[in-house]
């Protein structure tokens, strides 16, 4: 039988934080997606983060790291699990719930200082009790958003509203999805008219994989991605896809082709959060949470989903968002409504028991090759 | 690596005499040994612990102390497709860089006069635009959109190509890997022809063996050596590869061990064992292929 | 003789227009076949000097028509965020790998061929067998000892152990290179030095050492060269330090800047003018 | 031999039969011409010898022949057959290179029997064995070439090319890599093979007494010309210029004016001393004229001969005592540097030392006349170092 | 020559002064004896030839000498300062290699200053540049070695080495990479260095006739001992044994039985014919005897000719013109192989061919006697092909 497993369990933080060094060294270091912040083609810079730094003189450096959650935290996991763990060279990760889950509860993360960061109180009332991080003392909402299916409508030549569309024979070989299972399985699920936040079985859950499969093997998916996805698309090697909502957007302005389109399917998406944290081997705690605290900002909230066209998770952002841009802050996308959600049947992905999870990322490990 | 080519030459008749025995040797082998026991023979071993450690359930990414020989059981059951794409593309691509290498290697061996090594530059100095970025280049070029896609498109020859692309094929990683391991053949087959007398060859010529024939039953034989150096310097780095095989391969039908060794380290939670078992896996295939075929070739010392 | 149709065809003065044809193709096939081995080694590198010309937006892979071409990104090249830092990484661990294998190496080749000692095998192996381990073997297996074993000494991933690898993996190559050049040197010139008066030191520095040196140069070359190229192991090694190619790798993913092309174009260029240069020298010396 | 008889049909060129011909041809690389305008015939069967200085286009003459290069204008025949613009092995023509350039890969058999295989023969090996028979080398049939020494390989080089029965057999300096004993013993045994054989040879060296030994006919080339050709004792007894008169053998020059005739003999003045040559061996028949004599023509006195023949005083600078011969350096009274060779026949020789003042004696029908160039001028200086930078 | 007289005062064995003395000197690789108890005077200024053929040792003994090697046994000494067990560096001794061993990244000057500066000279480069004056290479002082031709650095390498002004001075075979012509031209060079510098020449070499004009004393070695040692004419007029009588030139050999004595005399049948040989000139006195007469010694007659001297029928197997000379081989009565050497001097010479009944004269004072040994015996069948595997 295995000796007993290492810490683990309960987010009380139990290990000694390293010394913060943040009034000496002016620095923050962010790890993050790509296509994730305001940015600015002209001159390069990302305008919020510029913003950030002339008014607190902190150095930050902005890194788009992050391909998707497994692969990002499979790389840093060694060096924050060595004993004693090894600087990431970063003060701020990006992870979404379930893996931000896993970070929490195996203490490679530093407890937030709320009374340091006052604007983290705008942080929507449906995400500050997270099953993951109670009373959000580990983690603050980055972004929300919903996968659904994006394409290039001239290329495509017509419109697509299922994933059975995206399984047409002409689209063969020109479609991507993504390499976070509970994305591409979870509209799989929703497909077949299983909920991916309910209790689904074993069985459910293998059919949807079973579909998967047999298109990956069939030929109609050309690769399974992460964020780099939009690269195919780019290139034009892939044309359509199971994508995340504000990438398309973001796509759009910087390709200048309002072909690509955003879609949820007719049977339903998926919604999900992403969340900054503070790795456990920091020394840049507090210009972290100066960081994270600007961004709560619900102006600068704005000013970052008016580019990035993810879920806004701060409260007074769709106020701001008026000023900015009418439309934009009657995206549903954006700021989705309990109704709309709802209607479109969109739904989170739940919570897997760690068997459960060990079990179905291996699974999927094999249908997407690794 | 041009050194490589050395290895079939018997030391020659006038090779010195070893002459000191000294403390001497010792001290001037003892630094690069001891780097190379501290920094490769340890880490092996650190390897060979790890593919026999497990995970604790539930806990993927923590391991302990084991003898789990299941790792390489699931190395070989789970991934030995992997394994037979691995030698299958280094060996097409090893073929390929031969077919494209020898020529130019020959050239510049017999025929190149003063442009020889200018020749020579223009072989090692892709080098230094990163192997990656040019790669990402080789992806662009091939892509649908690219150039080489529209040129099959006008000639309607997209029937020829599997699923009618390049990127994401076999084909797309084969030639990557061709194309990335090609100085690697041309250097030590230029090598060993450099050395080899000219006249040699044309007595070929004037004992009646046309162009071909000479090719095949002097100039190929006597240049074995580097082809020797050069095969193994192509296709050890390229069954380990994963670079080309993830740059302009697919998920699955082109995936080779490197990919999964890399997948298993930095996708999988938990693959660290499976990966180790992995690598340690192809390096006793790989040596094991290498001293066969050293031995077939007949070439024992080969540093 | 047997007369056969053969024989009776009268001898034909000279050789046909075709066969000519035949004969210069012939001839030339190597040379022709060369030049387009070298074109297909150039194209990616084409594409790579093309393309550092693009008014790119986000990311450089299509071509926008609109403001390209540029020279921009060759006015600042260190524009792009982190490139710079990163090819200076790559050239600090190269430069630092390349000294010390050579000087490591060197001596072991040294020791290798001009002393008797025992386990000069087993030396022999220890050199060879890295050369025939996969990259990605080496990668992984130093990763696990930096992550599991020697993180206890303060050694985290990051640039030197990127340095520690690269010297590992150098250092074989360092020691064929020397040793091939070590062994084709006449003994004959040592033994003329010891007949001029020279003794050991004197031997060494003034005959050995300089007739060994276009070797140890030619091993220095291509340590840097296999350094600077280096990925795979970097990548296992490297934790966040980012050298060149693990910045292009890693931007890949999100879009390569144009400022990217313009280094790895100019590190080609610059590896070229050198090589030329250091043979017009060399070769302007010899006349 | 049963080697040589059986002969395989064969087709066009290769078949080709006859005198080895070449008609103006010239090869020039680049802006430099190695080959000047070369017309030459050698006949079925003979032994041809071509000799020269370093450089002088030997060697792309030959190559030209093989068919390794092709000449720049003129034409290559056998027998009528044109070979020019074909390729080597097409040509029934093999060659004995001068660095050998056996397969290191091949054993001496597999060597041997490497063209008879090229041709389709089925018995190649025993083909090949029939061959090592011939330069006795069985006994070493499955070694390396690497494992034999360089007379060995020489004869291995040798018997690769005759197995072949080629029209004509090119040999470059087979012997320039050979000691001096064995180079003799070799140039006895080519010799005896070629008498077998019954092959046009074809014979590159720049040693002299090698090419009189063996050849039927020399040739000396000089910067791309043929400056004379003929049989070994016509070229030795009565070169055509300075340049030949040295190159074949040493010769004793003195530079002079002819003054009158005396019957069959040109009378001509070498400061001061009066000598006579035969006008039919002279290829000037007034002005200035360069006098030759052999070393060997000529006697050395201590005091003043009697009887017919040219004589001239001179100084001993050097004794030489080389076995069968002697050598003397003498300075004459016109400060031209001669040698003089004696025997050391049963007669014992004149006890002469450096400094004696002696008489040297020839025979004017042994001296020849040949037109004053450079070559001439330097030969009056006698056997000195020159410099080859 | 200024060269050499300001000597430096110097310590130890550098300064060793006088003769070289090898006593019972032996050499042993493993179970191989190179050098068999060699004892061997070189008096101080003597130019002294070693000759033997590949593999006798002599390389061997010049490496003991030089320090590069050393013995098994013995002492090595000049003068009376033993060198024996030191370092090639600490002694006064010099080698122009085989290979010449020319530093190739050095120029000419350069490498001639290279043993002047080990010892510390200010004025190297002036020594270098007298030294290149010496040798006459001043105008290529700059070049490297590479840019020079085969001769030019052969004299590099002598100078180089004299530069050093050595007690003794090994020289390996420096002229055999050389061709012929070059070679003649350097043998009077070197003679005319060591003349001119006065130091102990040693000088290896397989080249018989090379070693006969340029030594004093020659030691003719075989298989790691020494034969015979003399001076060159007495060595090649009056060897003592068949292998020295072949090795220093050519000798026509015949065995048989020493039947008695007549005067001076002593008198031996060969295969029935009766010869006489000087008892002064034969190292056997009675029993088998081996009568040895040079090339050079025997006169060749279409019919049997009148006087005193010894003859024999023979049959013409060969005539080789060699220029200065015409060379026959003819067979004799009792099947030995003989040549004949006679000069084309100004007498015609007789016409014989191949096939031609003739009679060999020779002085009975000419002929010597050796020894029946196995030597003596290959040398009845003349000069050919021996296997050297
Ligand atoms: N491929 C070539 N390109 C340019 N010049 C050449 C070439 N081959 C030969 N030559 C020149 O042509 C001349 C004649 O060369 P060749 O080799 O025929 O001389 P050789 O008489 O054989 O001399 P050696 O006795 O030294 O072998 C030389 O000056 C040589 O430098
Ligand atoms: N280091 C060694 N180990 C074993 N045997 C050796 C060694 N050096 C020389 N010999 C042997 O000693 C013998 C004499 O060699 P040496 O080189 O003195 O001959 P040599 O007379 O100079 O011949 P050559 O004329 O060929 O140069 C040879 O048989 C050689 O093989
Ligand atoms: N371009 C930013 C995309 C962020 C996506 N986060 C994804 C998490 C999904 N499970
Ligand atoms: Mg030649
Ligand atoms: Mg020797």
């Amino acid at each position: 039988a295995p000796p007993t497993p290492p810490a683990s369990g309960g987010s009380a933080t139990t290990q000694a934080l390293p010394t913060d060094v943040s009034s000496t060294e002016k620095i923050v270091r962010w790890a993050n997606w790509t296509a994730y912040l305001d940015y600015d083609d002209a001159t390069k810079t990302y305008p919020t983060l510029e913003a950030f730094k002339k008014k607190y003189g902190i150095n930050a450096t902005y890194s788009e790291d992050i391909e998707d959650n497994d692969s990002y935290f499979n790389k840093i996991a060694p060096q924050l699990r060595a004993d004693p763990p090894q600087d990431i060279d970063r003060d701020i990760f990006v992870f979404t719930d379930w893996m931000a889950n896993r970070v929490v509860r195996e203490q490679l993360v530093q407890p937030l200082e709320l009374i340091r960061m006052p604007n983290a109180s705008n942080l929507l009332d449906t995400l500050k009790d997270v099953s993951f991080d109670p009373g959000r003392t580990h983690s603050l909402t980055w972004q929300s958003g919903f996968a659904g299916i994006g394409y290039h409508k001239k290329k495509v030549g017509r419109e697509l509203k299922s994933l059975d569309d995206l399984w047409a024979d002409d689209l063969k070989g020109k479609v991507v999805v993504l390499s976070e299972f509970r994305d591409t399985l979870g509209l799989v699920m929703l497909r077949e008219g299983v909920d991916p936040s309910g209790p689904f079985t074993k069985a459910q859950f293998e059919t949807a994989l079973d579909e998967i499969n047999k298109r990956i093997t069939d030929g109609n998916i050309r690769r399974v991605k992460g964020n780099s996805y939009l690269e195919d698309l780019k290139s034009g090697n892939a044309i359509a896809g199971i994508v995340w909502s504000g990438d398309l957007f973001v796509l759009r302005s910087e390709t200048e082709d309002d072909d690509w389109d955003f879609v949820i399917p007719e049977s339903g998406g998926t919604l999900w959060s992403d969340n900054m944290m503070i790795p456990i081997t920091s020394t840049h705690r507090r210009n972290a949470m100066t960081l994270m605290n600007y961004y709560y900002d619900p102006a600068v909230a704005a000013q970052v989903a008016a580019y990035v066209n993810y879920v806004c998770p701060v409260v007074g952002a769709q106020a701001e968002m008026e000023k900015i841009d009418k439309d934009l802050a009657e995206s549903p996308l954006i700021f989705p409504s309990a109704d709309w959600i709802k209607k479109n049947n969109i739904k989170g992905f739940r919570a897997l028991s760690p068997t459960e999870d060990a079990d179905y990322s291996a699974q999927w490990a094999k249908v997407v090759g690794n | 690596m041009t050194a490589l080519a050395h290895t079939g030459s018997t030391a020659p008749a006038g090779d010195p005499p070893k002459r000191k025995r000294s403390w001497a040797a010792y001290l001037l082998l003892l630094p690069a040994t001891i780097w190379l026991i501290v920094f490769f023979v340890v880490p092996l071993i650190q390897l060979f612990t790890v593919s026999l450690q497990s995970g604790y359930p539930g806990n993927p990414g923590y391991y302990y102390r084991d003898l789990n020989f299941g790792n390489y059981l699931t190395a070989f059951t789970q991934y030995w497709p992997h394994f037979v794409r691995s030698l299958l593309f280094a060996g097409l691509a090893t073929f390929f860089a031969f077919v494209l290498a020898y020529p130019l290697a020959y050239a510049m061996a017999f025929k190149a006069g003063r442009w020889r090594n200018v020749m020579l530059i223009c072989v090692i100095a892709p080098f230094f635009t990163s192997f990656i970025l040019r790669t990402i280049a080789w992806r662009q070029i091939l892509a649908d959109g690219g150039p080489v896609m529209a040129t099959f498109h006008s000639l309607h020859l997209t029937w020829m190509l599997p699923d009618g692309r390049i990127t994401e094929t076999w084909i797309a990683v084969v030639a990557g890997l061709t194309y990335n391991f090609l100085p690697f053949m041309v250097l030590p087959i230029y090598a060993s022809l450099e050395r080899a007398d000219p006249r040699v060859i044309e007595a070929g010529g004037d004992l009646y063996a046309n162009g071909f024939t000479t090719f095949r039953t002097v100039t190929l034989p006597m240049s074995m050596p580097g082809v020797l150096a050069g095969t193994l310097l192509t296709f050890i780095p390229a069954a380990g590869d994963y670079v080309n095989a993830d740059l302009l391969g697919s998920d699955r039908s082109t995936k080779m061990v490197g990919n999964v060794i890399e997948s298993q380290f930095f996708k999988v939670p938990g693959g660290f064992p499976t990966a180790a078992a992995l690598s340690f896996t192809l390096m006793a295939l790989i040596l094991l292929l290498v001293f066969f075929y050293v031995r077939k070739f007949g070439t024992e010392d080969l540093v | 003789m047997r007369m056969t149709s053969a024989a009776i065809s009268a001898p034909r003065a000279g050789v046909s227009r075709g066969r000519r044809i035949k004969n210069w193709f012939a001839d030339h096939f190597a040379i022709l076949a060369a030049i387009l081995v070298l074109i297909y080694l150039f194209v990616p590198v084409a594409y790579t000097f093309v393309f550092s010309f693009n008014n790119y937006r986000k990311s450089n892979i299509t071509w926008v028509s609109e403001g390209s071409p540029t020279l921009k990104h060759w006015q600042n090249p260190c524009g792009a965020p982190g490139v710079c830092d990163a090819l200076v990484t790559s050239l600090k661990v190269g430069a630092i790998a390349t000294l010390a294998a050579t000087v490591l190496g060197t001596m072991l080749a040294f020791a290798l061929v001009r002393h008797v000692w025992r386990g000069r095998a087993a030396a022999s192996t220890l050199v060879f067998i890295p050369m025939a381990t996969p990259e990605i073997v080496l990668g992984a297996s130093l990763l696990t000892i930096f992550v599991q074993g020697f993180s206890r000494f303060g050694l985290d991933l990051g640039f030197w152990t990127i340095t520690i690898a690269h010297i590992m993996f150098c250092i074989s190559f360092v020691v064929v290179t020397v040793k091939a050049r070590l062994q084709s040197l006449d003994p004959r010139l040592e033994e003329a030095a010891a007949d001029l008066y020279a003794g050991p030191a004197a031997s060494f520095w003034r005959v050995t050492f300089p007739l060994v040196l276009p070797g140890i140069v030619g091993a220095a070359l291509l340590s840097f060269s296999l350094s600077f190229d280096d990925f795979i192991i970097t990548n296992f090694v490297s934790g966040d330090e980012t050298t060149f190619p693990k910045f292009v790798y890693v931007s890949y993913l999100r879009g390569i800047p144009a400022q990217a092309n313009v280094i790895g174009f100019s590190m080609f260029l610059i590896a070229v003018i050198l090589v030329i240069l250091g043979q017009t020298i060399s070769s302007r010396r010899k006349s | 031999m049963s080697l040589f008889t059986a002969q395989k049909s064969e087709t066009g060129l290769r078949a080709a039969q006859g005198d080895l011909r070449l008609e103006a041809v010239t090869k020039s690389f680049g802006d430099f011409t190695a080959v000047d305008d070369l017309t030459l015939r050698v006949p079925r069967g003979s032994f041809f010898a071509l000799l020269g200085p370093s450089g002088c286009g030997k060697t792309t003459t030959l190559r030209m022949v093989a068919g390794l290069e092709q000449p720049t204008s003129g034409s290559i025949l056998i027998g009528d057959t044109d070979l020019t613009g074909s390729r080597p092995y097409q040509r029934p023509v093999n060659t004995v290179f001068q660095s050998y350039a056996l397969f290191p890969h091949l054993t001496i058999r597999e060597n041997v029997a490497f063209g008879p295989k090229r041709h389709g023969e089925k018995d190649a090996m025993a083909q090949a064995d029939q061959a090592l028979e011939l330069v006795q080398l069985t006994h070493l049939a499955s070694r390396k070439p690497a494992q034999l020494s360089g007379g060995q390989q020489q004869r291995v080089a040798v018997a690769r090319a005759i197995v072949n029965k080629p029209e004509v057999l090119l040999l470059d300096e087979p012997l320039g890599a050979l000691d001096l004993k064995l180079r003799r013993q070799m140039q006895v045994e080519l010799k005896r093979i070629q008498s077998e054989v019954g092959l046009t040879f074809i014979h590159v060296t720049h040693d002299q007494e090698e090419a009189m030994t063996m050849a039927d006919t020399v040739a000396v080339m000089n910067a791309g010309r043929i400056e004379q050709m003929d049989d070994p004792v016509a070229l030795y007894d009565l070169p055509k210029t300075a340049f030949v008169a040295n190159f074949v053998g040493q010769t004793n020059m003195g530079i002079g004016d002819i003054t009158g005739t005396d019957g069959d003999f040109l009378v001509a003045d070498i400061s001061g001393t009066t000598v006579r040559i035969p006008k039919s061996r002279s290829s000037v028949q007034d002005g200035k004229v360069a006098l030759g004599v052999r070393p060997e023509k000529v006697t050395i006195h201590g005091k003043q001969p009697e009887g017919a023949g040219d004589d001239v005083r001179a100084t001993v600078v050097d004794v030489s005592f080389i076995g069968v011969a002697t050598q003397y350096l003498v300075t004459t009274a016109s400060g031209s540097t001669w040698s003089v060779y004696a025997q050391n026949l049963d007669v014992e020789p004149e006890s002469l030392r450096p400094g004696s003042e002696v008489w040297l004696r020839w025979q004017s029908a042994h001296a020849f006349g040949v037109p004053v160039d450079d070559d001439a001028i330097a030969a009056t200086k006698g056997p000195v170092v020159e410099d080859e930078s």
